[in-house]
This record gives structure tokens, C-alpha cells and sequence, in this order.
């Protein structure tokens, strides 16, 4: 992916911003007059990393379709904080059905655009991780596998957030849930477990597949752009911290979200057709337990014993750096 | 109202027979009813289908407990089945076999049967022969129309185009022909016989 | 549309929910005093001139520079830049090469024919300078800004001092220097030349001065007593660097041994080099950490050829070239001492550097006025026991820096100026530092710092050429985006990103953001993740 | 159009002519060959401007129905039995959003023991969905109530459910006719969305609603049901009036005058029903029939007045509220509160058992003589209930009882009806 054309401008384009660069370079979250499609007054936590992953990603959609953009939305936390009566801080046509079925909603709204005429307006289908990887996955693999013309964009915090932080598949191993307490001789959730939903996307052969986290704004928003260049099923998944699940500080959601990726742990990569066609490189390579102090649900990491651990989820993720080669030049 | 009850095997067109029967009345502007009573939807498993054909509107939903007429597609249910469960007095039974009353055990029951109300025809043999498929539902149709008068044969070929187009429907229309003809003539040899 | 009631919602409608009222820390936006401004002895915006080059506007870097500046382009030159000594980047890879922006400004000016902002309306007062150094011209410069009248009497034959007088032209060129002299009297600042003022009072009344600044440099070598024939040849260090400035070269020889360590004795060895010395030694009493002189100076100096004994003293010049030579050891405490162990050294002239005195005597019989160790007492206004006699530079008891002079010359002003209307000039509060721990530096782009071009070995020795080159405009422009901005907003749009709530707004360029506390449940994200720093987050108060 | 024809092809007939632009499809006996006609009908071009979906389940084949129906176009679908109860949850949220989906229940039992044939367990597990409910006695009804539940669903914004008989209906071939396109043109006009998901004007639709308001929206849903009372019988009039045919309406009273004994019932055992009633009319018995074709919105007053002047009420239900008896029964006779009458129920049909006249008159002629329990098992073998309740009590490990009583029957497609 090619991300810093220019030469040298400062912060090029790893702030959100950049008055040195040309306004067409600019990210859409530095505009003036950016959509702001999930607005103020929303419900979510203090430094709720999903409201942030989510407009940043309908902003990015809403400036490549020129604002025609549909959103279906999962029940879970971002459903919850975006739209208690009377009040909804969505701008754009939005509509929440049931926590398992925001794929096949909007694989119904795209046949309804199909058939009106108006497919020029995209339809976005959004969810957390739960809605996505667990009870929503038949929905999602459904549309999928009929190349249904919806975009899916799965909002990741890695556990059941909106109930009160309970497991789910795409929960990592050792981290402390309602469901997996940091008790016994394997605390947390059990190592070896879970799915990789984004790998089982690519696998599908859908157009285009990519990860993307909220510590890595043009690398999000280009994803979601180019996602929408394609037509058929498209997925993106967006690492986004959870200060109340993972026991970060509120003000460090970005600094946790950047860790993951910079060591490793969350790899950023993009699929074409059912082939991975580039990773997005690590920048500063962060160590693990850097990522994983800043998080109390991996607290019991770091106290005596913890040590064995600790090296597990350092060797996963240096298998993902060879893995998707995230080492190396890039942006 | 007469009613039909057809019995065979599935795989064999009895639920088609059933509604090209009724296919066939309506056709005469009359009312038709017909209905299967479903096991799973496999090949193999014995399988019944109704027919009732009525000058009015039929609203009666059960299965044909006591029919007019009753169609045996497949001979082997003979002592598997209750076929002749509630068979009027004076009904008609049309039985697809090659062989006769004795070999297939029912010489007594068949000798109870008014005579020139019951037929076994080889329609197997004459669908193979037409259509190349051991079905022998149109076969029968055409040996009902000739066996019982209910329906003419011109219905059951209205019928058969009704489901039916190009090759399949000429030669499914032959197969009724053929079976109609050889009804008509195993019926005059047992009138001739009864004469 | 006739919507369901409930279920169906207009957009947007969360405005009214205010979640401000979540909040108990507040971010601010702040300000914080960059390490290199803090640095500057001239108290230039070091990092605010940056920001105007950053985008390539250098008129308006080098019209922000010149309000605490008048001299870039020399300053680009000779200053021994602490600004990059305290820059946050060094932390990260290499300081950003300020000095050789401001230089580029500097020069960029003079190709460009930049002047400096006409002074302010007149205010009838008349102010007298004494020196045409770098703090005569600088206060001057400050003062008919503020619309003063001002008048320099400079004792030598041209304007500059020390700058002048004491600096070598491979250092800073003259034409460097003329240029930029020429444009603050431009402004209207009057100079009388070759006219030595002996009597400041006198001087005073006769012109009709409300004030003085006095700002004589240190011009007069120190001398040491060591035992020497009439043959010999010792100079000091300054005569012989002021004269280079006329006709006739000093004639030093083909030995020169120089005695000190200052950054003068570094000159005076690379100009005996120039002039055609062999041998140019410089003898220092104590270790190269030790010695006052820049590091870099040094280094260069020592590419050309010029040899250093250290941790040695001189006892006495024997006969006509013949120098002998003690070795000093270190004590405990890190003190040279003797060893007894002599060596000697042909040198055909000794030239010393070891430090310059100012001619105090202009100042003989004012009344009020205190002079301790060959300087004069100034009050934390830099006036002098003596109201309305101000001084500054190598005067006062401080580094004696073109950069410290500069800026004494502007802190002067500034008091005369308030002094001149009866009033006190307070400095304001300076804000807290921007400290590389208040930096999220993730964000900045790799960037190593640019090395100016040198001139070659070759001619360094042979020539007065300059030895360091300036930067072109790509290089310059790399540089000063180098910059990280510490402290102070470069608009890069962090925290209008990365607030989950909406809760920045975008005021438009140049006009940086606002809170809309309205909104802001006051998370933190935006100041953890400005990368200068300049959010701070302060307890909500209720 | 005259046409002898099975009743899911009517069905897929009657959708067609509806011109809906998405059907979601997804395969249960015995609501198949709806689906599978209408797909035809999408291929070959005979039904144009329709997406056919092929989901992945039932829950996905309402979820894409209510993501089209909220972006404007007219949807349809159908299920059966499991396949009604996996897309439970969305049932509930079709409704809840106002979203006017006609969906075709192809009547049948739930399991387990698992079972294909016909009863209404199913629909009756969703009778408080917020779904209006019609249950259709003839295929010729099944196809008119689709073109009037269209209309209905679109007028009220509320989805629409029209339950047939499971093969009973769906795999029956009868004579029907089918409208012209022109016909139901001119009776369902295009649909216009109450809301519609769309980025000229944009909404959002499916709100969080907490204890301020839920109970209002409650509220509003059975006021729309409530509004559909007057709606069915209005439409079914209308429809009368264009089609030349009675079909629809809340309720269908047979022979009721003077009755003693009335039989209240649903779908397409009504027909035989009726010819018991008849018979027994002959015999000089005085029962009549009503056959409910609303069952939601549950027409009470409506039912009042057909029943009030009975003896007795026999409630013949193919369904079975486990612990309590009837569904309907409880309808029928909150219709008739404070009227002093003998109130029977009667479970029947379960699972496919065929309800045969001769049962039905044996049971007319018992409640005829107040003979009845309260709630009766048509056609119970208790000779084999009996059995296996002594077997389970003699037995702790007594294994699974429906493959207890299938060994005991022997096979079972031996036996007729």
C-alpha cells in the first residue's frame, strides 16, 4: 500500500491532519466538513474506541460514495449508545434489526436499491465482534457467499462489551471476560481458541477483505475507500479498544490500538479475491507485554508465574509478523 | 363423487397421476381434488395419492378412506399394504403387474371384484416401451379412462400436455394410448369370458 | 414522512444530549514553552519561525525571527546554537539543525532584499547606544522599533564589534555582516563611527540622551606574566583577529602556539593556519572535556591541521621561539596540577587567549554605578546604578556569546523603552516547558538530520572562504519540518480525529481548534495523542 | 383464469401478480414449491424486476426481507414449522419496525419428535408477534388472501402472514382462479413505505426504546391490529366486489342460524366441517360452523355475535397449548365472556393425523349430547397411550416414547388416513 507519496512533511500522514500536504492528500477526518455521520451526544464511554472506529470508517464511506451510504447496524454496544429513544446520533439512513442478522438486513436493503434503481447508494452492514464472529457469523457467511453488494464493517473489541464483557471467539487468549476469569491455572481465556473471522472472509473469495485499526487512521480510511470501489461482498474488521473491557485508560484507546498492531498482535493486511495483496508494516515494533500491561484484563500476565504466558502470546505474535510479513518498508 | 385412491412406490408418479387425474376432470368442467399423503420424499418408500371428482365444489379434506376407484402402481405392496381398505362394493381396481391373479396372490379377492372392474396391465412394460422410464402413472391414466369411463382419453392427453411439453408429452401420450387400447382389449376378453 | 413513533428517529438528534456533563477532567489547550526557545539566550520563537518555514513561507519565518533578531544571517553563523543542545528531537534521532535554518532565512533575506517593519510611531525620546556590537545594534535596533530616536558612537572604524573584530571571515563573512548592519541602521538608527566615548555622562547630557545603553565589548586581550626574553613574540589573541580586519596581516610565522582553550584561541589557530602557519599548537591546561571552546570547533580545527597539548601550561618563553612547557595532571577533584615535567615547543610567536576585559574607563566618576571583576552591576532591568544608564553584552556579567549580546541588547531595550515612560517592563510568566515526555512522538516522520555541506580540507587551510555552506531551500525546508512543534499546536489535526465524541472544533487555518465542553466527556484521547503536547488535562472543577 | 393447479403454484401465482421486488427463499416442506415457483417464475423472466434470494437460513430469509421492505420495495417470503420458530426473533422485529412483509406459512407440526405434516403448531407459536394472522380454507382462498394481505400489511405498515395447510393446501391440486395482472393492479397499488431507508431523507429506524415509551408502542401495535379489524372485513368486501368471489374477512359462519352446537375451527378442515354439518343438518341436528380467518387480530366481537345464541361450542384446534389444551379456545371464549354456554376443546390433525367425517360426526354427536371433556384428543389411540405410560412407569431407563409407540404401531404408512 502506498501511503507517504511525499516526501517529508513533518508527521506526514500518520497524524489525522497535515497543513503541509495538499487538501486532496488530507484525511476525511481533517475536513471541516467531514460527514460526522455517528455525532455528539452519543451514549458511548469515555474513550470508546468503537465510536471512534465507526466514524471514522461511515465518514471515509460517506466521502467515496459521495454520501450515499445506508447503514445496518448489529444490537450491541454501538446500536445501544447511537440510538436510545428519543434521541439517535446517526446522520445517515441507519436501521438496527437483531444482533444476528445485520448481514442479511442489508443484503435485503442492496436487493431493494438493486431493484429501485438507486445502487449508486452503498450499503454498509456494521457490527461488534460478537454480533459478527459469533451469533451474526451464519448472516455474515451467507451474504459472503452470495457476493451480496454490502460492505461489512466489524468493530472489534474482542468480547461481549454491551452485556458486560463476556467472551467471545474473537476474544484472545488470556484476557480476563465475565465468562473467563483470571482464576485457576490457565487464567482468561484458554490459548488456542477462537476464529479468524477476517481469514475466514478472505477465504470466502469475496472482492476484498482487509483489517484496519483505529491507531492507523489512513490506513482505515483507505480501506474503507477502497473497499468501495469494488462491488459484492466486502469486509473490513477494525481493532477498537474498549477502556471498560480491557481495563485501559480511557485516554489511552488509541496508544492501546497502536500497540497492538506495532507488535504485532493485530496484523493489518488486505485480501483481492481471496488472495492477501499487502500488509501494512510495523512502524516502531512494540514488544507484547507493552501492549499487554496497558490492559488490566492482562494483569495476571504480570505477576509471578505469568512469565510462560507471556512468551505464548509473544511467539503468536511474532508467527503473525512472518506470517503477513509485517516487517519490512512500508508506511 | 368419485373418488380415487392410487397406491405405489415413491419414484414411481403416483402424486402426478393423482393430479393429472384431476387435471383430466377439470378439464371435462368438472370439480377435482387431489392430494398426496406424503411419507419423507424419497425413492422407494410406499406412497398413496387421492383423487375426488365431483360436479361441485369439493370441500372434504381426509384421504379417500373408501374409494371408487382403486390404482395399485406397484404390485409388491400387495401384502405390505392395506390396499383394499374401504373399496366400494361395486369399486373399480386398475393393478400395474405383468403377471396374473394367481401369481400375485389375490385370485380370491379378485374373483369378489364385479367383473370388468378390475384390470392388471403391464404398465411398466409400456412406459418403458414410450417414454423409456419405468413410470407407470400415465400408462394407468390411460387404462383409468378405459377402465372406468370417469374421464375420456382426450382429458388425460389435455392432462399430460398440461405437464408435459415436446417428445416427453408425444410419447407420454402414446403410452396412454397404448394402455387405453390394451385396457379396452383385456376388457372385452373378460366381458367375452363373463359372456 | 409520517414515521413510527419510537422506533423511528430523525437524525442527528443526540445534540441535545449534552454528555459534557460526564466529564471531570478537562483538556486545554496550551502553549508550552519549547525547549529551544527556552534555550535561546536572544529568546527567539524558535519553534514559531520554524512553523511558518514548515510551510515554505520563509518571509514570514524570517519576519517573526527579526522581531527578537535583527541578524539572522550571522547569527546562522556564529551562534553556538543551545536551542539545538535542548531540542526534544534530539531524544528521537538528531536535533533539528535550527542554525542552519535560521542562516538559511538569513541569507535567503539578503538574496531576497528583505527590510525590516518601519519603526513604530516617534516617540521624541532619544536614546544613546555606546558600541556597535552585536548588543549595541541589537538594543538600538529594539528601541527605534518602539520609535525611540537612537544614536550608536561606536570607537572603531566600523560597526560590529566583537562581531567583527573577533570572529574570522571563514566564520562569517563580512558582506554577512554589512548587510545585515545596513538594514537595522536602515531603519533609522544614526551611528557615529571612530569616535571613542569616554565620558558616558557628559556624552549623555551633551546629546540630549533620555538614556544610555552601554554595550562596549570586550576588546582588550589578558595578559598572563610568563618570563620571557625581548625577542619573543607575544600577541593576544584579539589584536591579532582585529588584525585581520585591516590592511596588514598580522605576521605570526610559520610556528604559531596559541595559549588557551576559549573559542578564541580555537580562531586565532585556524586564522594562523590560513595565513600560511605550519604549525599552529594550541596549549590548554586542562582536558578537551574541560575546555570552553564548542566541540565542534574544535573537530574542525583539527581537520585542518591544528594540533592541541593538553593538560599543559606555558612557564616561559626561552630566547626568541623557544616555549617551555609544563604537563598538568588531574587531581582527585578534577583540578590540573603541575607535574614538574617540563618539555618545550619552537613556536615563532605565542599568541594568548585567555580571555578579554572590557575598557571600562567611558564610565569613570558616574555616580551610582558599580563595577566588580572588570564588569559592570546591572539590576534585573539591566539598568546600572546609575539612572538611565543601561548596560549589556560583555559588560555585564555574563557568557560572552554574539547570541547573549543580542539578547541583552533586546532584554535591554525593552526595560529602557518602559523605563523612558516611567514605567517597569515585567516579562511575562514563561510557560511551563515542553517536556519530550509531554510529546507522543509516534507520529512524526523519520527524518535524520541534514548535514551542511562543508568546505573542503584543501581550502579551509588555504583560504578565508566560509567553511560551512548554508542549506538550499530543499534542504532547509526538510530541516524545519524536522521541527516537532513542541509545546505549541502545528494544527496537524490530532484532536479533531480522535475525538470519539466530536467534541473539537475545526476553526480553520491558522486558527488552531476549540473544546466544545458542550460534548466533551473529557477522555484524554486528544491530549494523549497530540504529538507536541500542547493539550493539557486539568481537574474538572465543581 | 380457470386453472386446476397445486396450491403452492396458485400461491407463487397470486405473489407474482403482487409484483413483489424481493422474495427471500429458503427450503422447508412443505412450503418448497412456493418458493421454487416463484424462483422459476424470476428466471424466467415471467415475474420481472424481483431479486430472488436463496439465504442461508430462515432467520436470514426474514432479516433480508426486512432490510428490503425498509428500503421501500414490496417482500415476501415463506416458511414452515422449524423454519417459522428459527426466525423467531426476527418474526417479532418485522413487526415491531412496521415493516408490511407478506409471508406464507405452509401449516405444520413442530418437532421434536420430528414431524413434516400438517398442523398449526407452528403460525400459533407466533400469534404474539404482531403479525396479523389469516388462515385461508381453500387454495383459492390461500391465493386471494395474498393479494389482500399486501394491501392490508402496506396499508397498516404491519407484516402480514397468510397461514395454509401444509400439504393439506400446498400440495392440492384444486381448481382455482387466478386474477389478471390488471385485476390486482387496479386493487394493490404500488407500495408506498411509511418510512424507507434512504440518503435524501434519513432516518433511523429501529430505536432503542426504554420504559418511557415501550409501553406506548405496545400500545400503538395493538391499535394497528386493532384498526385491522376494520381493515379484513372492509378489503374482503372490496375484494368481493372486484373479484366476484367472498374471501378473507375475519370470520366465516356456516349453517349458524338456530344452531345449537357451532364448530369453530381454522383453515382447511373447515371444509370437511361443513360436510359433517350438513350431514347432520339432514339428520335434523341443529350445528353450524364458523370458520376464523383473522385469528390476529383475534375478532372477538365478531365471534360474539356468531356464538351467543349457541348451546355449545366446540373449539377443534390443530394445535396444542401443552398444560392447558386450546389456543382458540381461550379466544373464543374471551369472545363469549359472560355467556353461559358448554365450551369444548377439541386438539386434532396433530402432526398430519388425518380428521376424517366419520370422527368428526362421532364428535359432533357427543358434544351434542355435552358428552365431551373439556378438552378431547380426536381420534386418541389410548390403548397405546395407555401402554406406554405403563411401560415408562414400570421402566426408569424407558428410552424415547415416540419410537416406543412407532414399534408398537408397526409400520405405519400401512394404515389409511
Amino acid at each position: 500500500m502506498e501511503m507517504q507519496t511525499v516526501r517529508f512533511y513533518q508527521t506526514g500522514t500518520f497524524t489525522v491532519g497535515n497543513r503541509l500536504l495538499a487538501p486532496h492528500e488530507r484525511s476525511v477526518q481533517a475536513e471541516a466538513q467531514r460527514a460526522n455521520a455517528l455525532t455528539s451526544g452519543h451514549r458511548a464511554c469515555q474513550g470508546c474506541g468503537e465510536a471512534l472506529g465507526a466514524r471514522y470508517a461511515i465518514d471515509a464511506a460517506m466521502r467515496a460514495t459521495g454520501g450515499k451510504i445506508v447503514a445496518v447496524n448489529a444490537t450491541g454496544c454501538l446500536e445501544v449508545f447511537s440510538t436510545p429513544y428519543p434521541e439517535t446520533s446517526w446522520q445517515i439512513p441507519w436501521i438496527h434489526s437483531l444482533f444476528g442478522n445485520a448481514a442479511a438486513v442489508a443484503s435485503g436493503v442492496a436487493a431493494a436499491m438493486r431493484r429501485k434503481g438507486t445502487d449508486d447508494v452503498r450499503v454498509i452492514a456494521q457490527g461488534g465482534d460478537g454480533g459478527t464472529t459469533d451469533i451474526g457469523f451464519g448472516c455474515l457467511s451467507g451474504m459472503f457467499e452470495r457476493n451480496d453488494d454490502v460492505l461489512y464493517l466489524c468493530y472489534d473489541n474482542e468480547a461481549y462489551m454491551n452485556t458486560g464483557v463476556q467472551r467471545s471467539s474473537a476474544t484472545p487468549p488470556a484476557a480476563r471476560t465475565a465468562t473467563t476469569p483470571a482464576m485457576g491455572p490457565e487464567p482468561g481465556n484458554v490459548f488456542g481458541t477462537g476464529k479468524n473471522v477476517p481469514l475466514i472472509a478472505v477465504a470466502h473469495q469475496i472482492p476484498y477483505v482487509a483489517t484496519a485499526s483505529v491507531a492507523n487512521l489512513r490506513d482505515l480510511e483507505y480501506k474503507v475507500t477502497r473497499a468501495m470501489e469494488f462491488r459484492g461482498a466486502r469486509y473490513v474488521h477494525i481493532h477498537v479498544p474498549c477502556p471498560l473491557g480491557w481495563g485501559s485508560a480511557p485516554a489511552d484507546t488509541i496508544k492501546v490500538a497502536r500497540a497492538a498492531v506495532e507488535s504485532g498482535l493485530f496484523p493489518l493486511f488486505e485480501a483481492v479475491n481471496g488472495e492477501i495483496v499487502s500488509s501494512t508494516k510495523i512502524r516502531r515494533r512494540t514488544p507484547t507485554a507493552d501492549y499487554l500491561r496497558l490492559q488490566k484484563r492482562f494483569a495476571h500476565l504480570f505477576q509471578p508465574g505469568g512469565e510462560a504466558r507471556l512468551a505464548h502470546i509473544q511467539a503468536i505474535a511474532e508467527r503473525n509478523i512472518v506470517k503477513f510479513g509485517l516487517e519490512g518498508t512500508g508506511a | 363423487m368419485i373418488q380415487v385412491r392410487m397406491h405405489g412406490r415413491g419414484g414411481q408418479g403416483v402424486v402426478t397421476g393423482a393430479e393429472m387425474l384431476s387435471i383430466a376432470a377439470f378439464h371435462e368442467g368438472r370439480h377435482a381434488q387431489a392430494f398426496p399423503s406424503f411419507g419423507s420424499e424419497r425413492m422407494g418408500a410406499p406412497v398413496m395419492a387421492f383423487c375426488r371428482i365431483d360436479d361441485k365444489p369439493i370441500r372434504v379434506r381426509e384421504p379417500v378412506m373408501a374409494p371408487d376407484v382403486l390404482v395399485i402402481q406397484d404390485s409388491t405392496l400387495l401384502h405390505q399394504v392395506d390396499l383394499f381398505n374401504g373399496l366400494a362394493a361395486d369399486g373399480y381396481v386398475l393393478l400395474n403387474s405383468r403377471r396374473g391373479y394367481d401369481q400375485l396372490g389375490i385370485a380370491d379377492f379378485a374373483r369378489r371384484i364385479r367383473p370388468g372392474r378390475i384390470v392388471t396391465l403391464a404398465a411398466t412394460n409400456i412406459a418403458v416401451e414410450h417414454v423409456g422410464r419405468p413410470v407407470p402413472n400415465v400408462p394407468l391414466l390411460g387404462a383409468f379412462a378405459a377402465l372406468t369411463g370417469i374421464v375420456h382419453l382426450a382429458s388425460v392427453e389435455a392432462a399430460i400436455a398440461a405437464k408435459f411439453a415436446g417428445r416427453i408429452r408425444d410419447a407420454n401420450i402414446a403410452a396412454a394410448r397404448a394402455a387405453y387400447e390394451a385396457t379396452r382389449a383385456l376388457l372385452e376378453t373378460s366381458h367375452a369370458q363373463a359372456d | 414522512m409520517d414515521k413510527p413513533f419510537a422506533i423511528t428517529l430523525d437524525v442527528g438528534t443526540s445534540l441535545a444530549n449534552k454528555t459534557g456533563s460526564w466529564r471531570t477532567t478537562r483538556p486545554v489547550y496550551v502553549d508550552r514553552l519549547p525547549p529551544c526557545n527556552d534555550a535561546c539566550p536572544a529568546g527567539e520563537n524558535v519553534q514559531g519561525w520554524l512553523f511558518h518555514a514548515e510551510a515554505g513561507d520563509y518571509e514570514a519565518a524570517w519576519r517573526l525571527l527579526v522581531r527578537d533578531n535583527p541578524m539572522p544571517a550571522v547569527m546562522g553563523r556564529v551562534c553556538y546554537h543551545p536551542c539545538e543542545g535542548a531540542c526534544n528531537r534530539g531524544t528521537i534521532d538528531a536535533a533539528v539543525g535550527i542554525n542552519s535554518v535560521e542562516r538559511f532565512l538569513g541569507d535567503l533575506a539578503i538574496r531576497r532584499g528583505w527590510r525590516l517593519d518601519a519603526p513604530a510611531e516617534s516617540t521624541g525620546k532619544r536614546v544613546l547606544v555606546v558600541g556597535a556590537g552585536p548588543s549595541g545594534l541589537s538594543a538600538a535596533y529594539h528601541l527605534r522599533r518602539a520609535g525611540h530616536a537612537v544614536k550608536i558612537v561606536e570607537a572603531g572604524p566600523a560597526a560590529g564589534g566583537m562581531m567583527r573584530f573577533g570572529i574570522p571571515k571563514y566564520r562569517l563573512p563580512r558582506d554577512v555582516l554589512d548587510t545585515e548592519i545596513r538594514r537595522i541602521l536602515d531603519i533609522g538608527v544614526e551611528i557615529e563611527l571612530n569616535r571613542k566615548v569616554t565620558d558616558v555622562r557628559a556624552e549623555r547630557e551633551a546629546g540630549g540622551f533620555d538614556a544610555a545603553f552601554l554595550a562596549v565589548g570586550a576588546h582588550i586581550g589578558k595578559r598572563a606574566y610568563i618570563p620571557a626574553g625581548a625577542a619573543a613574540r607575544i600577541v593576544d589573541a584579539v589584536s591579532v583577529l582585529r588584525g585581520m580586519e585591516g590592511e596588514e596581516k598580522p605576521m605570526l610565522g610559520r610556528r604559531v602556539v596559541v595559549y588557551g582553550g576559549g573559542n578564541t584561541a580555537i580562531d586565532v589557530a585556524r586564522t594562523a593556519k590560513r595565513l600560511g602557519a605550519t604549525e599552529a599548537i594550541i596549549v590548554y591546561r586542562r582536558t578537551r572535556e574541560k575546555m570552553p571552546a564548542h566541540d565542534f570547533e574544535v573537530e574542525e580545527a583539527l581537520q585542518e591541521g591544528v594540533l592541541i597539548k593538553w593538560l599543559s601550561t606555558i612557564k616561559n618563553v626561552a630566547g626568541e621561539a623557544t616555549l617551555t612547557v609544563e604537563k598538568m595532571a588531574l587531581d582527585d577533584k578534577g583540578y590540573p596540577q603541575p607535574t614538574g615535567e617540563f618539555e618545550t615547543l619552537e613556536a615563532d610567536s605565542l599568541v594568548l587567549a585567555l580571555g578579554q576585559d572590557v575598557d571600562l574607563s567611558l564610565l569613570d566618576g558616574v555616580p551610582g554605578l558599580v563595577i566588580r571583576d572588570g564588569v559592570v552591576e546591572v539590576g534585573p532591568n539591566m539598568m546600572t546604578g546609575h539612572p538611565g544608564i543601561f548596560a549589556g553584552g560583555d559588560m555585564v556579567p555574563s557568557e560572552r556569546t554574539v547570541t547573549v549580546a543580542v539578547g541583552h541588547g533586546k532584554q535591554a531595550a525593552r526595560h529602557i523603552d518602559a523605563w523612558l515612560s516611567g514605567g517597569e517592563w515585567r516579562p511575562p510568566a514563561r510557560h511551563e516547558i515542553a517536556k519530550a515526555e509531554n510529546l507522543n512522538p509516534w507520529y512524526y516522520a523519520d527524518a535524520p538530520k541534514t548535514v551542511r555541506p562543508m568546505l573542503d580540507a584543501l581550502r579551509r587551510t588555504s583560504t578565508f572562504d566560509e567553511v560551512q555552506g548554508g542549506l538550499d531551500e530543499g534542504n532547509a525546508l526538510f530541516e524545519a519540518r524536522r521541527c516537532l512543534s513542541c509545546g505549541n499546536c502545528f494544527e496537524c489535526d490530532n484532536c479533531y480525529g480522535v475525538c470519539p465524541d466530536n467534541a473539537v472544533i475545526k476553526l480553520g487555518e491558522g486558527r488552531r481548534y476549540r473544546f466544545n465542553l458542550d460534548y466533551c466527556k473529557g477522555c484524554g484521547i486528544c491530549a494523549s495523542e497530540c504529538p507536541c503536547g500542547a493539550i493539557r488535562m486539568e481537574p474538572e472543577r465543581n | 383464469m380457470l386453472k386446476q393447479t397445486e396450491g403452492s403454484h396458485a400461491i407463487a401465482e397470486s405473489v407474482a401478480l403482487c409484483r413483489p421486488k424481493v422474495i427471500c427463499a429458503y427450503p422447508i416442506t412443505p412450503q418448497t414449491h412456493i418458493v421454487e415457483g416463484l424462483g422459476e417464475m424470476v428466471k424466467a423472466g415471467e415475474l420481472a424486476d424481483c431479486e430472488f434470494i436463496n439465504v442461508e437460513s430462515e432467520f436470514a430469509a426474514l432479516s433480508v426481507a426486512i432490510g428490503s421492505s425498509a428500503a421501500g420495495v414490496r417482500t415476501y417470503t415463506a416458511t414452515s414449522s422449524q423454519g417459522l420458530l428459527f426466525m423467531a426473533e426476527a418474526v417479532y422485529n418485522a413487526s415491531g419496525l412496521g415493516l408490511p412483509i407478506v409471508m406464507t406459512i405452509g401449516n405444520r407440526a413442530i418437532g421434536a419428535p420430528i414431524n413434516i405434516w400438517n398442523d398449526h403448531s407452528d403460525s400459533m407459536s407466533m400469534r404474539d408477534a404482531g403479525w396479523i394472522q389469516l388462515y385461508a380454507e381453500t387454495n383459492q382462498e390461500a391465493l386471494d388472501l395474498h393479494i389482500q394481505a399486501f394491501r392490508l400489511a402496506e396499508e397498516l405498515s404491519c407484516p402480514v402472514m397468510v397461514c395454509m395447510d401444509g400439504f393439506i393446501l400446498t400440495h392440492a391440486y384444486e381448481r382455482v382462479d387466478v386474477p389478471s395482472q390488471s385485476e390486482v393492479d387496479a386493487f394493490l397499488p404500488p407500495f408506498e413505505p411509511r418510512q424507507v431507508l434512504d440518503p435524501a431523507e434519513p432516518v433511523t429506524i429501529g430505536a432503542m426504546v426504554g420504559p418511557e415509551a415501550f409501553t406506548e408502542v405496545r400500545y400503538l401495535a395493538h391499535h394497528k391490529q386493532m384498526r385491522a379489524l376494520e381493515r379484513i372485513p372492509a378489503l374482503a368486501a372490496e375484494f368481493e366486489r372486484r373479484f366476484g368471489r367472498a374471501s378473507g374477512g375475519l370470520i366465516r359462519p356456516y349453517r349458524t342460524e338456530g344452531a345449537e352446537t357451532i364448530v369453530v375451527a381454522l383453515g382447511s378442515v373447515n371444509g370437511t366441517i361443513q360436510e359433517v354439518v350438513d350431514e347432520m343438518r339432514e339428520a335434523g341436528v341443529a350445528i353450524g360452523s364458523v370458520a376464523i380467518t383473522s385469528f390476529r387480530p383475534f375478532p372477538l366481537a365478531a365471534l360474539r355475535e356468531a356464538l351467543m345464541h349457541a348451546k355449545r361450542v366446540v373449539v377443534l384446534e390443530k394445535c396444542l397449548a401443552v398444560g392447558l389444551g386450546g389456543i382458540v379456545s381461550d379466544g373464543v371464549r374471551k369472545a363469549l365472556s359472560g355467556i353461559q354456554l358448554n365450551g369444548y376443546t377439541v386438539v386434532a390433525g396433530l402432526g398430519g393425523r388425518a380428521i376424517t367425517r366419520a370422527s368428526l360426526k362421532r364428535l359432533f354427536e357427543e358434544a351434542g349430547r355435552d358428552a365431551l371433556e373439556a378438552v378431547t384428543f380426536l381420534d386418541l389411540n389410548t390403548d397405546l397411550v395407555a401402554h406406554e405410560l405403563d411401560r415408562e412407569a414400570g421402566t426408569r431407563r424407558s428410552g424415547p416414547t415416540a419410537e416406543a409407540l412407532l414399534k408398537r404401531l408397526g409400520t405405519v404408512s400401512a394404515r389409511i388416513g
